[in-house]
């Protein structure tokens, strides 16, 4: 008993890090097509502005936040322009890939050359730092912060998606970028905000998971996996999916380390495979919301 | 109606979500049946072809091909057991040329496709077989041409091709002349007429012109369910018919 | 619908194809506001690609297009739709992924959303589906789908290619009875020759990307002789 | 009366002459030029071998790679299974049982096709994401029991100690590597031959179909699941042989062969060269692992950049891989003098 | 004449901090003592072998020898890449300097190879001899899952329980975990006093080191150990006060003081404008180019492997982490193995010397696998 309270507390805490830093690469994934294995790389510069705004430049944790969410969607921005918007649908998917990883290595070779291959922090500020008392367990202030940030950005991201014009005509734009020009929706400027979102996202997740997913160059490749897991599962373009599917496999992987730690690796990756089987199309078929 | 039952529908039914699409709908159709299946706009004639061939399960009712049940069977296996359709929007690969088209055809149908070390070019009896299908199709000409530079025409008539080459017993066709060039709408009913009669025809069509060419009897489907059938004539004069489907049209002719 | 008179359609020397094929070669016509136009011509002679250069799908190499005195020419593709053009292709083009209502939806161009209910009085077999994905609709379903999403970003000039096909007739009725009751400026190509004259007011008669004829489509429909030459048909009645 | 035929016309210049399609995978030709290069290079870069040696055991595994993507349309970031599964294979009977080169190819081959049955039976049923997902599910699992067999497998430490016999009893391998680059640039060109010949057979052209459109062949009364597993298992094979050919002609096997990085680098050298051409695995391979040397010794700080750039150039520049190079060159200069076109269709 | 010294290591990469402190170690050791030796130039070059890949290591190490024709082979961080290279060596008769991988096996591979970085039970044994003497008598072994961690288990496990005491739970965890929250519940749970821990030196180090003080383990009064791979110096900064009070055995530390060390670090700051990066894999470089050196000396420069790793067989000196002797047998460095504790100090995260266990060779050698 205290232990399924223990692997239930402690998966939801992981899912939701993994929820906020995927949800980003399910949005560029499922609604714009694009599989953008740079969205590591985005999360990472994110995290690595948070880092330097706040221990270069002494910004309080509350201003470094935003800031290095503004400042990654201003940098990732001209990459849309310039790059992207040239393989976007889904005829191109090769491209993307090789794109996308060519991009990853060169953020990774500036993230390098720039700070070191050293591992960076983003320090907390004292309201984070303790711990937080859940019936017998306590849970890091941090993580308890995270929770709530990602359920924050649950609810904004299906509102935007499902609830405003901008969700409509946005899935026409993605579904069929002519005909929807043809009805009068700007097309690129829809293209560029959601990229914009995408990459907000992950530079959101990138500072937020910083105390779990340590930042250090190779960032943007390490963990690409798991979010593409975390996208898989929930289903690609589906927000409830993403969060699903994040504390789906946050709550697997913790329980597989309480209960066989030495067969934690398997057990993850095993139950992947029968998620998988059981729903080939992820939680949420390639839906939003 | 004379020749030996083909096609025994009975009692098929099926519904999305709340919506009946197919409710208990039997047909039969006999060897040198020439039918033309039509209805309104969702009236549910694409469903009943996919319930029929097998795409998507029924929630109720038997299919028998030849007197066999093949009501659970899978699509791929209906399709060996000679039912045979084509697409109501051509469904071909499109970087394989017409000749490829015809060869994986003919290939398949034999069950000669686990060849691994074979080459294409000389499988017993292969080349002979696709280039008397060009032949009769009139597609000699475009043999080698990747399917997605061909006129929309053209690949219609290699749609029929392909129907005709896997040799059917029964062939649905969903509305083979939709996109098509009239002069060569003209040679998909040649195509059609070239048939071996001993095979049963099932047509859907909104082109009345075509359905009245074409079909010795009529069958109408309207709200899931079979409203009436008959020949021609009596479909045209149907005052029901009229009403939910020709509307203006039916002094067409 | 009180529809603005300013959708006068004015099409001249228009050159355009795809990529460096060119498929139009000079075509011109005029369509004041509220007038009527059948364009018509055998397959492949280039009506399809007149509409596309209109709402900015090819390459245009020249010409000029005005709509109620506007040069659309050198406009994107949305920037002509917010000016005023709609329009309903070929092949339909639905939004696959989104729900009849949200198809529906991304036609509105800003307008509230009860004007959706005018779709459903159109084609009340699209009310009954509204929830539906696009995707799942029946041919002819989408066909009545893609015409009233272009009506209800109440366009001022309306470009219609064979909007009847897949139709039932019955449907084909109903929907060229509601064309009619229309006051916009409308482009229609059409194989159901029959019904588009009966339709416009004035035909233009397309080949090889060239205008080979324009004139009253009365008057056409009576030239048996015309129809043949062009169309390849005759149309007895 | 007649009422006009309602038609349309949706591709296609009726009555223009088509061109014909091109046959886009190896002619004849190529095999013999990839011998001869191969050759060539053993001549003029005699200090090279190494490298060289290892381009080859690469390419055929980027081969297999192409044998289930270029073909058949499965999207995999886990064919390294296979390749590690083979090199295992081949490692632990090389160190307990067999010492030919040949056997141990031939084993390597064995695993390799016989893991590609098993998994590919378990997941082909499944497309796009969740395929990648599952492939890369797959690839983690074979891994990891290598690094929990350490008593075969030798785990995070590797697998040591392969000292295959000479091959024909006639050729060492030697420091030079001499023996290494021939004997894998042989098996490479063999391959190429047997890769040629499927994908031109009954079987070949079948599964070109399922990857265009499944339902379509499933219409025609094949079932696509079980070309696909046929056809993944083939390239398991192929893979398995590469994988051996690395263990055979390296000496160790790491718990690298099976991860995921190496299915990545594979999936990026094929896109490199090109993908449905069997040479442009080759090309690819050759190119990216050339390049990637080249910079990697040059500067080997930075060179992830610059490779990185690479990628990028290839992708704008090259859309198609390298191997369609030629036909893009003229493309993109006819592209450049072309007009500006308005509006939107991209 | 020049001899050339080839070094496989990470350069780039996830593990790209080894390959720059190793050459930067290099580079002060030859900027103290010049790069010639008698008549010749020691010249190094670099190769990056960015992962554990040894197919590649080999092809590299083999690129060195027959196309550079380098006379010594060095560097390699990963044990595989170290093995990888035994054949060649042996054929091309080479000597070959691991400046870190640490399996103790090996040197046993072949007579070439010579070491100067340690082993894990070269760490660990000591390190629980001491936890035993200290009283503690629970202790929760949690390793990463992969050879080393295993090693280090195993290491542990034995002298540990030949000590007195007992290992409550042994938990090997997969080498890629970011969470170890599951981890610490298990840890807390066992009752154990004390934990042994090894994960190698990088990301997962950070996670592992917070997590035990988040979830109040360091609270509860939980003693952390382990080998000094979890608390290395360029990570410090970023452990932040989670690092605190962690003890770690290794055989080196940045804070060491011996002036040797002092103006190792003075002509690093000098040469690189700070020390931030300097940790044990500096030292492993740094002694190991010695050794080079001191071959290149004993053999007049002539290229003889054998003959040169006979020759420092037994060779003893003072490095900046204290005196060093290679054994003559395992050939691998004997040396002062030292008990630290994370400390501020001056405002600076440092491992502070608390205990020196003079002497210990490598107890893995010729025992476990
Ligand atoms: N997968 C599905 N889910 C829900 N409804 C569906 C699905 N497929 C079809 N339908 C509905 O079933 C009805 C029948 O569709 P069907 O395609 O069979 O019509 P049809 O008779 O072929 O019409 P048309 O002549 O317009 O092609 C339609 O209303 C359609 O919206
Ligand atoms: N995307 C395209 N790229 C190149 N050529 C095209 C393309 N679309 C159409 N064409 C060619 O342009 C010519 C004109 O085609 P268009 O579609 O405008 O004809 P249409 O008059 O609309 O015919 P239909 O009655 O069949 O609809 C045809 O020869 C056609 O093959
Ligand atoms: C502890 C680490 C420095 C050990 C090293 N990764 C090896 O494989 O030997
Ligand atoms: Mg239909
Ligand atoms: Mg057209």
């Amino acid at each position: 008993m205290e232990t399924m309270f223990g692997i239930a507390v402690d998966g939801v805490a992981y899912g939701m890090i993994l929820f906020i830093i995927s949800v980003g690469l399910s949005v560029t994934l499922g609604l714009m097509r694009v599989v953008n294995l740079a969205h590591g790389a985005f999360a990472m510069v994110g995290g690595y502005i948070a880092s330097y705004a706040a221990q270069g430049a002494g910004l309080p944790y509350a201003a470094a936040l935003p800031v290095a969410v503004v400042l990654t969607v201003l940098a990732t921005l001209p990459l849309e322009r310039l790059l992207y918007r040239r393989i976007y649908g889904s005829a191109n998917e090769l491209a993307q890939v090789l794109l996308t990883i060519g991009l990853t290595f060169v953020i990774v070779a500036g993230i390098n050359y720039l700070f070191g291959p050293t591992l960076k922090r983003i320090p907390l500020p004292e309201l984070l730092t303790g711990t937080v008392q859940i019936g017998s367990k306590a849970i890091p202030a941090h993580r308890a912060f995270v929770i709530v940030a990602g359920g924050l950005t649950l609810l904004a991201l299906w509102w935007l998606l499902e609830r405003t014009d901008f969700g409509i005509r946005l899935r026409a734009a993605v579904d069929d970028p002519a005909m929807a020009a043809a009805l009068g929706i700007r097309t690129e400027r829809l293209y560029l905000a959601t990229f914009a979102l995408g990459s907000g996202l992950a530079a959101l997740g990138g500072v937020l998971g910083a105390e779990l997913l340590p930042l250090e160059p190779y960032y943007a490749i390490r963990y690409i996996v798991l979010f593409l897991a975390v996208v898989a599962v929930g289903g690609a373009g589906s927000i409830f999916g993403s969060a699903a599917a994040a504390l789906a496999l946050g709550i697997v992987d913790t329980a597989g380390k309480y209960l066989i730690p030495s067969f934690g690796e398997f057990f993850f990756y095993a139950a992947l495979i029968l998620i998988l089987f059981r729903w080939p199309y992820g939680f949420f078929k390639g839906r939003t919301a | 109606m004379s020749g030996a039952a083909l096609l025994e529908v009975e009692g098929l039914s099926r519904n999305f979500g709340g919506l009946q699409v197919a409710s208990d709908i039997s047909l039969t159709l006999r060897a040198g049946d020439r039918c033309a299946l039509i209805g309104p706009n969702g009236a549910g004639k694409t469903t009943f072809v996919n319930l029929v061939t097998g795409v998507i399960p029924p929630s109720a009712g038997t299919i028998r091909l030849a007197g066999r049940d093949v009501t659970g069977l899978p699509a791929a296996e209906r399709v060996r057991l000679g039912l045979i359709r084509s697409f109501q929007v051509a469904r071909l690969f499109r970087s394989m040329t017409v000749r490829e088209h015809l060869e994986l055809a003919v290939l398949q149908r034999d069950r000669r496709t686990f060849r691994l070390f074979a080459s294409v070019a000389r499988v017993a009896g292969l080349a002979g077989e696709v280039a008397e299908l060009l032949d009769a199709m009139g597609l000699g000409a475009v043999a080698s041409t990747a399917v997605g530079s061909l006129p929309y025409g053209q690949q219609r008539l290699l749609e029929i091709a392909l129907a005709v080459a896997m040799k059917p017993k029964v062939l649905i066709l969903d509305e083979p002349a939709a996109g098509v060039p009239h002069a060569e709408s003209q040679r998909i009913l040649d195509a059609i007429d070239r048939l071996p009669t001993d095979l049963a025809v099932l047509m859907i069509e909104h082109d009345m012109d075509l359905v009245f060419r074409f079909a010795s009897s009529i069958v109408v489907l309207a709200q899931g369910r079979l409203l009436c059938s008959g020949t021609a004539a009596e479909i045209a004069a149907d005052p029901q018919v009229r009403e939910v489907y020709l509307g203006s049209r039916a002094d067409a002719r | 619908m009180p529809a603005e008179p300013a959708g006068a359609l004015e099409v001249s020397d228009l050159h355009a194809g795809y990529g460096r094929t060119q498929i139009l070669d000079g075509v011109s016509f005029t369509i004041p506001a509220g007038g009527r136009l059948a364009l018509l011509g055998r397959n492949g002679v280039g009506k399809t690609t007149t509409l596309a250069t209109l709402v900015g799908q090819t390459t245009r190499h020249g010409g000029s297009i005005r709509l109620g005195g506007v040069e659309l020419g050198g406009l994107s593709s949305s920037a002509r739709a917010a000016a005023g053009l709609g329009y309903v292709p070929q092949t339909r083009d639905i939004f696959k992924s989104l729900t009849v209502e949200e198809n529906l939806g991304a036609g509105l161009k800003g307008r509230p959303r009860r004007a959706l209910e005018e779709a459903y009085e159109l084609f009340p077999r699209l009310g009954e589906r509204r929830r539906n994905g696009g995707g799942e609709l029946s041919g002819g379903e989408q066909q009545m789908l893609s015409v009233a999403r272009a009506l209800l970003g109440r366009p001022t000039a309306l470009l219609l290619d064979e909007p009847l096909e897949g139709l039932a007739p019955v449907v084909c009725d109903t929907l060229m009875a509601a064309l009619s009751r229309l006051e916009m400026t409308v482009l229609l190509v059409e194989q159901q020759v029959d019904r588009a004259l009966d339709f416009a007011d004035r035909v233009v008669f397309l080949d090889r990307g060239r205008v080979v004829h324009s004139g009253p489509a009365g008057t056409a429909k009576a030239d048996a002789a015309l129809l043949e030459r062009h169309l390849g048909v005759a149309l007895a009645k | 009366m007649t009422m006009a035929g309602r038609t349309a016309s949706r591709t296609g210049v009726a009555g223009a002459h088509p061109p014909p399609a091109a046959r886009r995978d190896l002619g004849w030709i190529g095999i013999p030029l990839v011998a001869v290069a191969g050759l060539a290079a053993f001549w003029l870069l005699p200090d090279d071998l190494a490298l060289l040696t290892r381009i080859a055991a690469s390419a055929l595994f980027v081969l297999s790679l192409d044998l289930v993507l270029g073909y058949g349309g499965i999207a995999t970031l886990g064919q390294a299974a296979m390749y590690g599964t083979g090199a295992y294979a081949a490692g632990i009977a090389a160190v307990n049982w067999i010492s030919d080169p040949f056997a141990l190819l031939a084993v390597g081959g064995l695993a390799g096709g016989l893991i590609a049955l098993v998994t590919g039976a378990l997941i082909l049923h499944a497309h796009g994401l969740t395929l990648l997902m599952l492939t890369i599910a797959v690839g983690q699992i074979v891994q990891e029991i290598a690094n929990k067999a350490r008593d075969w497998t030798g785990g995070s430490d590797g697998l040591s100690g392969i000292d295959p016999a000479p091959v024909l009893g006639l050729f060492r391998f030697d420091l030079y590597g001499r023996t290494a680059f021939l004997f894998a640039l042989a098996v490479l060109v063999v391959a190429l031959m047997v890769a040629r010949r499927i994908v031109r057979s009954p079987f070949g052209l079948a599964c070109r179909g399922v990857k265009e459109d499944p339902l379509r062949v499933s219409a025609l009364g094949g079932s696509p699941k079980s070309y696909l597993v046929a056809l993944y298992a083939v390239a398991g094979v192929f893979a398995g042989v590469a994988g051996a050919l690395t263990a055979v002609t390296s000496g160790i096997v790491g718990l690298d062969s099976a991860g995921f990085p190496w299915s990545a680098e594979a999936l990026v050298m094929l896109v490199l060269g090109g993908t449905g051409r069997l040479y442009g695995a080759v090309i690819g391979t050759a190119v990216f692992m050339g390049i990637h040397h080249i910079l990697a010794s040059s500067d080997p700080f930075h060179w992830m950049g610059f490779i990185g750039l690479f990628l990028i150039g290839i992708v704008l520049f090259l859309p198609g891989g390298i191997a369609s190079g030629a036909g893009r060159l003229s493309a993109l200069l006819s592209a450049l003098a072309r007009p500006g076109r308005d509006g939107g269709r991209a | 004449a020049t001899i050339k010294v080839g070094v496989v290591a990470p350069f780039s990469g996830p593990f790209a901090l080894v390959g720059k402190t190793f050459k930067e170690a290099i580079e002060v050791y030859q900027a103290q003592h010049g790069d010639k030796v008698g008549d010749d130039t020691v010249v190094f070059i670099y190769k990056d072998l960015d992962q554990a890949n040894p197919a590649q290591s080999k092809a590299l190490s083999q690129e060195l020898i027959v196309k550079e024709k380098v006379g010594y082979l060095a560097g390699y961080y990963f044990t595989p890449d170290a093995l990888a290279v035994a054949p060649l060596i042996d054929e091309a008769n080479i000597p070959c300097v691991i400046f870190n991988a640490a399996t103790s096996a090996i040197t046993e591979k072949s007579p070439r190879y010579v070491r100067t970085s340690f082993t894990l039970w070269q760490n660990t044994v000591p390190l629980a001899e001491h936890m035993a003497k200290q009283g503690i008598r629970k202790v929760v072994s949690a390793v990463s899952d992969y050879g080393p961690g295993i090693d280090g288990e195993t290491a542990f496990k034995t002298t540990f329980e030949k000590n007195g005491g007992t290992v409550v739970d042994t938990i090997r965890m997969p080498l890629k975990s970011t969470d170890f929250a599951p981890f610490m519940q298990r840890i807390r749970d066992s009752g154990a006093e004390a934990i042994y821990a090894f994960l190698p030196a990088g990301p997962t180090t950070l996670a592992f080191a917070k997590a035990f003080a988040d979830n109040g383990l360091k609270d509860a009064g939980i003693k952390f150990f382990g080998p000094g791979d979890l608390t290395q110096e360029p990570d410090l900064p970023t452990l932040g006060d989670a690092a605190l009070g962690i003890t770690t055995s290794f055989n080196y530390s940045r804070a060491h003081d011996s002036a040797l060390n002092k103006t190792f670090l003075a002509k690093h700051k000098e040469m690189f404008g700070s020390t931030d990066s300097v940790t044990f894999s500096s030292v492993g470089a740094y002694d190991g180019v010695h050794v080079i050196y001191q071959m290149i000396k004993n053999t007049g420069g002539k290229s003889d492997g054998a003959k040169a790793v006979d020759s420092v067989k037994g060779m003893s000196w003072e490095s900046p982490r204290g005196p060093l002797t290679i054994d003559p047998q395992s050939r691998h460095v004997t040396q002062t193995i030292y008990l630290r504790t994370v400390e501020k100090v001056d405002g600076k995260l440092e491992n502070v010397e608390k205990v020196a266990f003079e002497k210990q060779p490598d107890y893995g050698y010729k025992v476990g696998k």
